[in-house]
């Protein structure tokens, strides 16, 4: 159920009419699922150079699968939609990461092992860049608490001037709008306050409020979308 | 959670963009508005456009383009053009624009200021501006009058390697007004032939305006997507206006009409034959409509046609 | 006359630029020479040539792709990369890249160095080269330890406004390796789909090797010069090798292998599982013919064609 | 005969598989000629971003008629054309003026009257980038004295680096690789030097040689070029 959570919350974030930079799985889905129901004009941006004003027709593993490019309002340049985003024309990107921290700093490319190594990650890919030049972020991660840290090791993208939005398979956070430090908005349906301050490595406050379950005719257009369940385990 | 940054570019929710030229030259090209308008080179010339913002009586326009060819004249002559930012206005078959030379030199109808810029040095100048950066730097222009006098461009000195530089300063045009082969509703549009610096020029313009010789399906666009270089989540406006860009060529619709520069530059040697030619051509002509009445396309049309090769989007 | 300052970008007059994989590969790279491939992002990948580069046994390259997928794994794992310039290292659907890991934490099967840069900086620095000016400004990394830690990154304070950016130097890499669906015997290319950071790639390269899907007629090509957007002069050689890009897709031409990604991904945790893969898919393979006897093309073929609408060159 | 004249000398300057900036009238017909007769490998850039390997089937009255586009290997932006430029790899760049200095400055902004007052002509279009950034550059002008001065008024296209090539209606100049003054290299045939010294602002030495006249062959191909006689004149 936790993924279908996340990603309904993603899809919330999205507002219609938006430009919104996509990425894959979790998000990818959040963007289809906001384009079915409140946000049928929003624009999808990949960082391939894609386009599109509707979801691709089939379940892509990468965001250059054959489905994404057919259909699509405009195939273009990596600089054309990036550079459309360093002019402010972007609302939202979405962004995974292996750490946060508490003020919304995100690292995907080095995290240190528990014995003091180094384990080197992917990489910043076109995070770095979301971070610093979109209007917001929405974050998605698995809620551990080696994941939400104090300070992250390597600041891959930096908490952008807009906020951050984290979702993770237990709450939502958001960046206060003075102190910039992540707040818990809601838990998810049946996550106990005390569960998630247990895999949170800062101080939060209960929020005394639920993130609002799936809706049936949210469920149902996931379970259309991805009809083996590759991406949504439930 | 604190306040988006995200810039305002505009409605972005326009759920209705086709309109008619009146109505989109109304509500989109203000007095004192900057306008980035024949921005293709020689192609696909909105002269519509432009001869409704004349009718529309505009004022105080600033004009972005590298090589305006005799649109720019014309709208000088109409007297809508405060300044010109540019780096060729003239007649590009014919030579001269004579009431550029006759603002620029003797303030009629009334004074132009003219900034010039070189081709690069325009396009790196809309390049900035589309790309969300306050310059671009480059090579050209140094040891030119072009860099004394135009204050877009400055000397930069390269901190790691000490080369002297020009630092192009971004312009960001209010309004940029093209003519396209084809755009969808939604403002999608597909352009082929040579491109100019109309990519940039939409890019860095905070509106756009789109002329198209056909509307067509979004099916025909998606089609196609690397066809689609300009992005309908870009257009504010798309006007379904066939031969819009008469007289000059639009690649696979009309050819360009030779005769037509040649006698407006015949014409227009004197300011008492430049408003005979306003008056005949602009103002006493209700609409485009009523222009193409009046222009004989037979010559125009195509000799020959010259379909692209297949290209097979399959998966 | 003083001497002409166009700089030297290899050979202007190469008359028969068709060759095989093999000779290609031999001729444009060599041991240190620095790489841009893999460009596209996740299409036409050119895993052929990769192949051919580890069984020449090419040491002591640098890659510089945003997004190297795979490709960089192999290559690493073959020993050929010292340095690697990019902003995602992996495997795109299936995670990790065992063999970049092993490398840059453990040295096995040798020290490989990571230079961090995200994908815009990335493509900022191989436009800055195709422009030829010593870097772009931007607004992305700041605040990064990318930042910190890259030195093709360094801020910049724009002198007008007062603003902190970051300077991105520009890349230039000796070769472009390009995988495209057609391309005629001068190397003129028709490419389509999403494009990455592949035309700045072969812009700052001083010299371009192309595997083509198909080789096809300079009629084909002039037929849509719109498409082409890699033109000849900046391209050296012409490989023809159908299917050179799996287990990536082709638009147009067949899907991604899912599968193939991942029983790498599973058979290359450990460094015994990677040599028996790289000995089963690279060494013991003679060239791409026996490669192509080994896959199962059958499912990757297309299962429906979605040809572009008709455009219209004519005049 | 002045206009063929030019046009060959002008065609003599571009080497087999160069980088041309074409620009329109005489330096096209030259590049046309080039390619038909020792450069088949030149390539030819116009400012628009059409790229040509082949001479269009037709006469062109602008770089942007429908002949020009179609059959271009290459239809693309001007950053992109002038980008390459920049990057130094176009050889050599064609360019008119209004006025030329002994220097190879270059002016075809404005010029001032006899009476003091100015003209103003349509700009620079691409030659100020085209001095700064090709390797060399052939200037085709009309000879004249008030064209020919020590010192242009304004300049538009500073001299550049490679040196110019002056070709006038009488003569062809060359800078002299260490003063970089333009020199005159040779007079056309039937212009003697005295003609050629009194129609230019700046001392000139004889230098005994006679420009190539158009051969047979040269005024074959130009008339099938220029059936109609529209740019070259007799």
């Amino acid at each position: 159920m936790s993924s279908k959570v996340m990603i309904c919350a993603a899809a919330r974030e999205i507002k219609d009419g938006e430009m919104v930079f996509v990425g894959m799985r979790l998000p990818l889905l959040a963007f289809m699922l906001a384009k079915k129901l409140h946000a049928p004009r929003a624009i999808g941006l990949f960082e391939n150079g894609v386009v599109r004003d509707a979801p691709a027709q089939e379940m892509l593993y990468t965001m250059s699968d054959g489905p994404n490019l057919h259909g699509a309002v405009c195939c273009t340049t990596l600089l054309d939609v990036m550079s459309l985003m360093q002019q402010g024309r972007v609302a939202l990107g979405f962004l995974g990461a292996a750490e946060v921290d508490q003020y919304g700093n995100l690292n995907s490319t080095q995290v240190r092992r528990p014995d003091g190594g180094v384990i080197r990650l992917p990489g910043s890919g076109g995070a770095c860049d979301i971070a610093c030049l979109s209007g917001r972020v929405a974050t998605v991660i698995r809620h551990e608490k080696h994941r939400l840290v104090p300070r992250v090791s390597y600041i891959t993208s930096p908490a952008p001037p807009g906020g951050v939005c984290l979702i993770t398979d237990k709450a939502v956070f958001r960046s206060h709008a003075a102190t910039g430090i992540l707040n818990l908005v809601s838990c998810h349906p049946g996550v106990s306050f005390e569960e998630i301050q247990s895999e949170t490595s800062w101080t939060l406050k209960d929020p005394q409020r639920e993130t609002p379950p799936p809706s049936p005719q949210e469920i149902n257009i996931l379970e259309q979308i991805d009809r083996q369940g590759f991406w949504v385990q439930n | 959670m604190s306040k988006s940054t995200v810039r305002d570019f505009g409605s972005k929710i326009n759920v209705n963009k086709i309109c008619s030229l009146g109505d989109a030259v109304s509500e989109l090209v203000h007095d004192g508005c900057s306008l980035a308008i024949s921005t293709d080179l020689e192609q696909r010339i909105p002269f519509a456009a432009a001869h409704e913002i004349i009718r529309q009586r505009k004022r105080e326009l600033t004009l972005m383009a590298p090589i305006s060819d005799m649109l720019a004249d014309q709208m000088i002559a109409g007297g809508t053009i405060a300044r010109v930012l540019a780096a060729w206005v003239g007649n590009v078959s014919a030579g001269l624009g004579h009431n550029f030379r006759r603002a620029v030199e003797s303030g009629i109808p009334h004074h132009v200021e003219m900034v010039d810029y070189s081709n690069f040095t325009m396009a790196l100048a809309l390049k900035a501006g589309a790309m969300g950066v306050p310059f671009i730097p480059t090579r050209s222009t140094l040891g030119s009058d072009l860099l004394r006098r135009n204050p877009g461009l400055e000397p930069l000195t390269d901190a790691r390697t000490g080369e002297e530089l020009v630092a192009v300063r971004a312009l960001r045009p209010d309004v940029a007004i093209v003519h396209v082969q084809r755009s969808d509703e939604d403002g999608n549009c597909h352009v082929w032939g040579n491109l100019g610096v109309t990519l940039e020029a939409v890019r860095a313009s905070r509106r756009t305006l789109v002329i198209a010789e056909e509307v067509v399906s979004r099916q025909v666009i998606v089609s196609d997507p690397n066809r689609t270089l300009i992005p309908g989540f870009l257009v504010h406006a798309v006007v379904h206006q066939p031969w819009g860009a008469h007289p000059s060529p639009v690649q696979g619709y009309y050819n360009r009409d030779h005769r037509f520069f040649s006698d407006y530059h015949h014409q227009t040697r004197t300011w008492e034959g430049t408003k005979q030619w306003l008056g005949e051509w602009v103002y006493q002509v209700a609409d485009r409509e009523e222009y193409l009445c009046r222009i004989d396309r037979e010559p125009l049309l195509l000799k020959n046609h010259a379909p692209a090769a297949p290209v097979d989007y399959g998966f």
